[in-house]
């Protein structure tokens, strides 16, 4: 058969997210059709107008990234997208794919739509072993002995917490303390049931004191970048950072080694629970006979094992089906695989809330975070506000 | 066709300058359909909830009032008018100050004016970054004056929500001042030689010259440089985004990052379209009267 | 012819031969040039930083001092972000954009400037009824933020059945490029003298012919004027570039921003420096090339308002 | 035959009437010059009739063809303008050949009548040369050449030598003067230089505030006004003006002013001069005569200042209690300050009705 | 005693000299015109004078103070300039008072000047007045005003009348010259009309290529040029000229020029007239009689062109093979194509050597 190009656009284009892409083409060519690589970096902000036009105005392309969750569910609504249910019957997913909510946040109205292809998680916090040498403390084992030893640490002149400026990170940063501090079920009576009583209560005022206490750690960071804060840990000038799995491949790429050189803690150490956010790619619907069934030799790809494998071992995320062995792993990854095996995972904000909810509280965690004169209460009124907003 | 009829009845007023009609539909297209109907549609469907698609879901005030009880807005409204305003005076002032400067007979003028311009012609993604760095307490400008001794020394304005617009103005000026300074350095070179040789001959000090007789008279100048600022100012996004992304938490926020991001990033296009709405009609009523006065309204030539 | 010199007193001819003075300029010079230089500096210092930066290594870098010029000084990131960054799969790095971008920038500049500068033209010379008032609605366009009007401009585009084509692309460049432009050519014309389009009528010459054989000639300098203007920012143009076209068109923003944005992974400072300077290096060519009539240029359109 | 009529015209710029129901009639060959103050709406007219404005009521005629709504182009007429409005890209040749290749007019044909052009205005060496390396003159020239070149039959002249000194001014004046005799088209020519007006104009039309004051050939403009405006917009320096009342006495005439009579029996009066009528008598400079033996009626004045001018000399002095100017030919110089007796020849003088302002 | 004294001035741009060497001594109260073409250095000594350019080489006295290196606003001038440089967004009295209130004079001299000086000026209707308001004359004389209140005196004029049009610039021309009566300052005076040098100035110095061509009264510039070129240059229309050759004929000097001998043994020459001598005879217009009976040594000429001009008439003629000009008193007229006799008086007639251009 003839050859079908099918443009692919994402916003993967670091290096190893290239390289993670490159085994996706890969793949996909060796169907017998060819991947036409239409990569926009910047993330969705950037990149998500840009699909969505292509979309609208008429000229999609042949499938997409989106974070998996709510991001394209008007698309759908628009009918806008292509139903991949009946490839997913014929090829099984709601068997192969773990967890099962990944597969879950693809559906509407019982309809599968999207193909996930990852796992990502943020439920880490990454330390420096050399600042805590400097300062003269053990390496902390749990949230409450890193805030512990920030005294130390500051007398050390060392920032106990790397926090960027972008707003996503004091978000994300936040939704990992409720996990850790107020535990799963809290986490969900917030995001997924969005029950405002417990947004108000006494469980999430603790998260706020525990957020408090972090931004007390966290000035001085005075950096834009993740990555530039993950760089402050890296350099041994600020001690820890709560940040996803992704740092990882910072560490790695200094030449740093985990448990030597820094150690991870998911969940904080203190409940060791890890979302599991992702991305999934997405199809419109097209009028093309031979694109159609491209498409679906993508999608039918995508959720290979061999696929997954490669894919994620050069993302440095999860593959999204338990039945896979990743041997070649790091310690770090290790750890996450034996807690999703544990299933002792929660599902993302994205997935729970609507990207206009998840803005909100980006506005306020990253006022929180950098206006001291923000009181806990006053955060924790806006955020039950928000909560009580979301749909 | 005889002469005489042809030439003696007064044609459809349609159908003269009929080829100046012809010329001027892309303007008059894109007037009504783009910027009419484009501000049209976007204010209709701000009374809409439409998320990520627009749709026809009216919900009356609610995007408005949401937009008024948002912190963000305020602060972002806020930080516009500070912005605009320092940004307005700042471009002006030294671009005409540089250009004056220029206009001295100066030797290696092309030499300067590239110096000057060439900020222009960079992307402001990176040109955010550098000024980022350059302005981060700990190994910009601040690590230098401190490692030169002065150890009390302290200078990181996008650190420090107070003054974080302050930052964003220095590079904001970086990138822009060079073209006003072109701009007022073409008015400057528009002005008759005998203004300068009467004022020395009346004795006027040379900046009593410039404030009182020279200014004046760049009126046009003035006007063009001011359209060129003021719609810059007003659309303000990308340098907010390289170098502080709003921050810190949100203290540098802008109008137009707001729209941005509640259209693409909250998926809320009802709120953006709000949002835009509001900025629209705030310039509407400062610009119409304005520029209908200036264009429009009979004025002769010119 | 006697001079009268000679009949002067000699007290005069004597008389105390005024010094030139020197000092007269050089407190002034000092002045004048000091703001000047100083002034540069400001204007120079990131340009140094972007410079230093990208012949420095990583490793440099991560170390700290953006002043500190390099240790070892190295083209790799200038190499990196020409040839080899990657942009998902492709990793050609911004040369892979040029060619489009120069696809985009001439048709685009080309247009937008052809159509502004008939309005321009017809606005100043032949006036009709109502163009003042679609001229205010084209000055308010200006202020109108672009991002709003990319939702309405895809339907319109959609509709004309040009969305994601290189022709879309460029209506979009002419259509934001028309406020500004218009205003500049509005006013040069208006400032040329109405007595050569006059007798360019008697001449027989109509809208046309006078706007390319009479009024083009003569305004060569706002062309230039408007070509910088245009060459920067749809150079320099990322959002239009990708929202509007298809990625065969993508042009040399989109690799840089891809270089520069990239939000998970490592941040190539270096490169990232280097693919700056290299994107600015056409508009920065274009202004070294046409400085002097920039200037010129915009005093025959700006002065009268 | 008429060559050039203009009927009822009328033109407003919005709520500003500028020609309010205008009517000229120009003959074939004419040479009529249109002259007035700054802002009296010569250069409108003309611009009427060349079909650059769009006129707002009325109706113009060129030969006996309605073109009030022709294109400039089709009006067979060719314009001179007062700033020359060269091509300034274009060479001389270019500039001159533009219309003719617009009119797509045979390329041979175009070079026989840029060629016939250039060497009645002596431009040939000129041809290949950009007007910004042409002196004023030479500009203006080629600007005549430029309307020379489309043969029509009705030149019309803005203001076409203002911005040329005095020197250059009066050659081309000759020049144009030469022109017309050899061409013997129609011409009509806006200035609001009198010396202009009088040397070339076959008639004058004085013009102020849109309305025509007066249309008659130079020496009947010059000697016998119209009206008030047209006796002292003509000639430099300005008819003297005395304002007074007539008086008869002794079965003579007189205007008295302040104190001092004169005797205006001589004066050709169209009607009787009505005892006590408010009269303005005016005087040229060059008609008083100064200490001439045996003139009857003589007045003595001072001089305040003196004016040598070469060829003449002009006197300003004063007399019932108003400055007046005297212009003498010759070199006799008065030093400010002597004494003269000043007789005025009534023959060539003009009285005015003090109201209407109308020649009496 | 001296007002103002140039020495030795020399003035380059780069290495263009404009002026070289150039000297000029200027008496208290007088009024001296510096005439000449365009681009001769008119301007450039001017400013010189004023402190507005510096100066390659040499020495500026004014009042016998050498002010070569002092600002414009020490020298003790008032300057007027040819655009008026008005300060346009300020009000008449605003522009009047500007200077002196930047220097600080009271606020009661300051009005007290800003009176005079309108009053002198009859601008006190304008006061209130912005430029953009006011007529071209008005404007100059606002600029007027302007130095006027400088109570300066030095005047300095740089061709204050020539954006005026004919009938303002005599107007203002009998102004000035009152205002110099009256305030009884040295002025100087630039332009390139030559009526204004003749009528306004006590010397006039023709300037060519930056050099003083002559300096000396009007009349003598007019009737005994001292060479070709001031010749050429004063009188309108210009000096006929006739290239010939000196012969001597029955004890009488004749100039043969293209076969007409024209006598000219009444010429009071200084030095006397060689045979062969190749000289330039030059008679102006006005010095030609025609058809005047009794003249001894009259030629025959046919009319080319009339121009009459109200006062007088132009007649243009050929003669000797040569295009000439005639001034003639009176209205008396002469069509194209008719014979006349002319006459020249020889008293007033200029010969020049042909090969220095010198006066002979
Ligand atoms: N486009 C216009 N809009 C409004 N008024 C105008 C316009 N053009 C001319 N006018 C007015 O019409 C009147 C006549 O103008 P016009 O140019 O015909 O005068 P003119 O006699 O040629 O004067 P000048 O000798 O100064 O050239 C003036 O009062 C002028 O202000
Ligand atoms: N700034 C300058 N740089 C170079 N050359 C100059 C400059 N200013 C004047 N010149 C030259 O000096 C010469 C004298 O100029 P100037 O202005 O004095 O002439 P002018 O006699 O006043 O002429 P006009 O009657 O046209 O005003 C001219 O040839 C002119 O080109
Ligand atoms: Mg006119
Ligand atoms: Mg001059």
């Amino acid at each position: 058969t003839n050859a079908t190009d099918l443009e692919v656009t994402h916003w993967w284009t670091s290096g190893g997210e290239a390289a993670a892409v490159a085994e996706l083409a890969k793949a996909f060519d060796a169907t017998g059709n060819k991947w036409v690589d239409g990569a926009i970096a910047g993330s969705g902000g950037t990149a998500r107008p840009i699909m969505i036009s292509r979309i609208t105005g008429g000229d999609p392309m042949g499938a997409t990234q989106f974070n998996h969750g709510r991001q394209a569910q008007e698309l759908v609504e628009a009918g806008l997208m292509r139903d991949l249910t009946d490839l997913a019957t014929r090829e099984n997913w709601k068997e192969i794919v773990k967890p099962a909510s990944l597969l879950d946040s693809c559906t509407i109205e019982g309809k599968i739509y999207c193909a996930p292809v990852n796992i990502h998680s943020w439920q880490w916090l990454w330390l420096s072993n050399a600042a805590f040498k400097q300062a003269g403390v053990p390496v902390p084992k749990n949230w409450d002995e890193f805030v512990a030893a920030a005294p130390a640490l500051e007398k050390a002149g060392i920032v106990p917490l790397a926090l960027g400026g972008q707003p996503w990170q004091a978000a994300g940063a936040f939704d990992v303390l409720i996990v850790a501090i107020a535990g799963k079920d809290v986490f969900e009576n917030v995001f997924a049931k969005k029950d405002e009583e417990v947004a108000a209560g006494p469980e999430i005022a603790k998260v706020f004191k525990a957020a408090d206490d972090a931004r007390k750690m966290s000035k001085g960071s005075n950096v834009q970048d993740w990555n530039q804060a993950t760089n402050l840990v890296i350099t041994g000038k600020a001690a820890g950072q709560i940040m996803g799995d992704w740092a990882q491949g910072e560490f790695q790429l200094a030449g740093q080694k985990a448990g030597t050189d820094y150690t991870c803690l998911p969940g904080l150490g203190v409940n060791e629970v890890i979302s599991t956010g992702g991305d999934a790619f997405y199809f419109p619907l097209l009028e093309d006979e031979e694109k159609s069934k491209a498409q679906e030799a993508l999608a039918s790809t995508l959720l290979k094992p061999e696929t997954q494998v490669a894919f994620n071992l050069k993302k440095g995320s999860l593959p999204v089906r338990g039945d896979v062995d990743l041997a070649t792993a790091n310690d770090c990854m290790k750890k996450g695989l034996e807690i999703l095996a544990k299933g002792n995972v929660i599902q993302g904000t994205d997935q729970l809330l609507s990207p206009d909810s998840q803005k909100q509280k980006e506005d306020l965690f990253s006022e929180f975070f950098a206006n001291p004169s923000m009181t806990p209460e006053d955060a924790q009124k806006r955020f039950a506000e928000i909560i009580a907003a979301a749909d | 066709m005889t002469g005489r009829t042809r030439g003696s009845v007064r044609p459809n007023q349609w159908l003269r300058n009929l080829n100046a009609k012809i010329a001027s539909i892309p303007m008059i297209l894109t007037a009504l359909v783009i910027f009419v109907g484009g501000t049209a549609w976007t204010v209709v469907y701000s009374f809409t909830n439409s998320k990520l698609l627009p749709r026809l879901a009216f919900v009356g005030l609610d995007q408005y009032e949401r937009l008024w009880a948002a912190p963000r807005w305020l602060i972002s409204i806020q930080n516009l008018a500070v912005y605009g305003f320092f940004s307005l005076v700042f471009s002006l002032v030294i671009g005409f100050v540089l250009a004056a400067l220029m206009d001295q007979k100066i030797r290696f003028e092309n030499t300067f004016r590239t110096i000057m311009l060439y900020p222009f012609a960079l992307s402001f993604i990176v040109t955010g970054l550098v000024w980022q760095w350059l302005l981060n307490p700990q190994y910009g400008i601040q690590s230098i004056v401190r490692s030169l001794g002065w150890t009390s020394f302290a200078f990181d304005p996008l650190y420090n929500s107070d003054i974080v617009i302050y930052g964003i103005l220095i590079a904001a000026l970086w990138q822009g001042t060079g073209l006003v300074m072109c701009l007022m350095l073409a008015g400057l070179r528009g002005i008759d030689e005998d203004i300068w040789k009467a004022a020395r001959v009346d004795g006027i000090p040379m900046w009593k010259t410039y404030v009182l007789i020279i200014i004046p008279m760049m009126r046009g100048v003035f006007i063009t440089t001011l359209v060129i600022i003021a719609s810059g100012i007003v659309k303000v996004y990308d340098l907010v985004v390289a170098q502080t992304s709003g921050g810190p938490g949100i203290a540098s926020e802008v109008p137009a990052k707001y729209v941005y991001d509640y259209m693409f990033l909250a998926q809320n296009l009802g709120q953006g379209f709000a949002a835009s709405t509001m900025m629209l009609v705030t310039v509407a009523i400062i610009i119409v009267p304005w520029a209908y006065l200036e264009f429009g309204g009979g004025r002769k030539r010119g | 012819m006697v001079t009268a010199y000679d009949a002067a007193p000699d007290r005069l001819k004597a008389g105390p031969r005024g010094a030139k003075p020197r000092r007269r300029l050089s407190r002034r010079n000092i002045i004048v040039y000091g703001t000047l230089i100083v002034v540069s500096l400001y204007y120079l210092l990131p340009l140094y930083v972007m410079i230093v930066t990208s012949l420095k290594g990583m490793p440099e870098i991560r170390v700290g001092n953006i002043f500190a010029p390099p240790l070892e000084i190295t083209f790799e990131p200038w190499v990196k972000a020409w040839a080899e960054a990657c942009t998902g799969l492709n990793c050609d790095g911004l040369s892979r954009g040029f060619w489009n971008s120069v696809r985009i920038t001439v048709p685009s500049v080309v247009i937008s400037i052809a159509v502004a500068s008939v309005n321009g033209y017809a606005l100043a010379n032949w006036r009709f009824k109502g163009a003042d008032l679609f001229f205010t609605i084209l000055i308010v366009g200006a202020f109108i933020p672009y991002q709003v009007m990319i939702y309405p401009i895809v339907i319109v585009l959609r509709e004309m059945g040009v969305y994601g084509t290189l022709t879309g692309l460029v209506i979009v460049h002419t259509i934001f490029g028309m406020p500004i432009l218009t205003l500049l050519f509005r006013n040069y014309f208006a400032g040329l003298p109405e007595e050569l389009f006059k007798a360019a009528r008697v001449d027989g010459a109509g809208f046309w012919t006078i706007y390319f054989k009479i009024m083009l000639p003569m305004s060569l300098p706002i062309f230039v004027v408007a070509m910088i203007l245009q060459v920067t920012g749809i150079w320099n143009d990322f959002l239009f570039g990708v929202v509007f076209t298809r990625p065969e068109y993508y042009p040399m923003t989109v690799q840089l921003n891809n270089i520069v944005n990239s939000v998970q992974g490592v941040k190539e400072y270096n490169v990232n420096m280097a693919a700056t300077i290299l994107t600015g290096l056409v508009p920065l060519t274009v202004y070294f090339v046409s400085g002097r009539l920039f200037v010129r240029g915009i005093a025959a359109g700006a002065v009268k308002g | 035959m008429t060559s050039v009529s203009v009927r009822d015209l009328s033109l407003n710029f919005g709520a500003v009437t500028v020609l309010d129901k205008l009517n000229l009639d120009i003959d074939h060959g004419e040479f009529l010059v249109l002259l007035g103050s700054s802002g009296c709406g010569k250069s409108t007219l003309l611009n009427c009739i060349a079909g650059l404005l769009d006129v707002s009521d009325g109706q113009i005629f060129i030969h006996d063809r309605n073109v009030t709504w022709e294109e400039p182009k089709d009006r067979g007429i060719g314009m001179v303008f007062q700033s020359y409005a060269l091509y300034p890209q274009m060479t001389v040749e270019r500039n001159l050949s533009f219309g003719l290749q617009v009119a797509k007019v045979p390329q041979a044909e175009i070079d026989k009548r840029v060629k016939r052009a250039a060497e009645i205005l002596q431009i040939q060496p000129l041809l290949k040369r950009k007007p910004s390396e042409l002196s004023g003159g030479q500009r203006q020239r080629v600007a005549i050449g430029r309307a020379l070149v489309r043969d029509v039959d009705v030149f019309l002249f803005d203001e076409p030598l203002s911005n040329l000194d005095a020197k250059l001014r009066s050659e081309l004046r000759v020049e144009i003067k030469r022109l017309h005799q050899s061409l013997k088209n129609t011409m009509i020519y806006v200035t609001h230089d009198q010396i202009e007006a009088l040397t070339l104009a076959d008639r004058i039309a004085v013009m102020k505030s849109g309305v025509i004051q007066q249309l008659a050939d130079p020496m009947t403009i010059y000697n016998a006004p119209e009206n008030l405006f047209v006796a002292g917009f003509i000639g430099s320096p300005s008819m003297n003006f005395f304002r007074g009342e007539v008086e008869a006495r002794d079965g003579r005439n007189f205007v008295r002013v302040d104190g001092v009579a004169f005797d205006v029996s001589a004066y050709p009066a169209r009607t009787k001069l009505q005892p006590g009528q408010k009269v303005v008598l005016g005087v040229r400079p060059e008609h008083v005569k100064v200490d001439e033996p045996g003139a009857g009626d003589a007045h003595q004045a001072m001089v305040d200042i003196e004016e040598p001018m070469g060829a003449d000399n002009l006197l300003w002095l004063t007399l019932a209690g108003q400055s007046m100017s005297v212009r003498l030919a010759g070199q006799r110089r008065y030093p400010p300050g002597s004494t003269v007796r000043l007789s005025f020849d009534m023959g060539v003088a003009s009285i005015f009705d003090a109201a209407s302002e109308k020649r009496l």
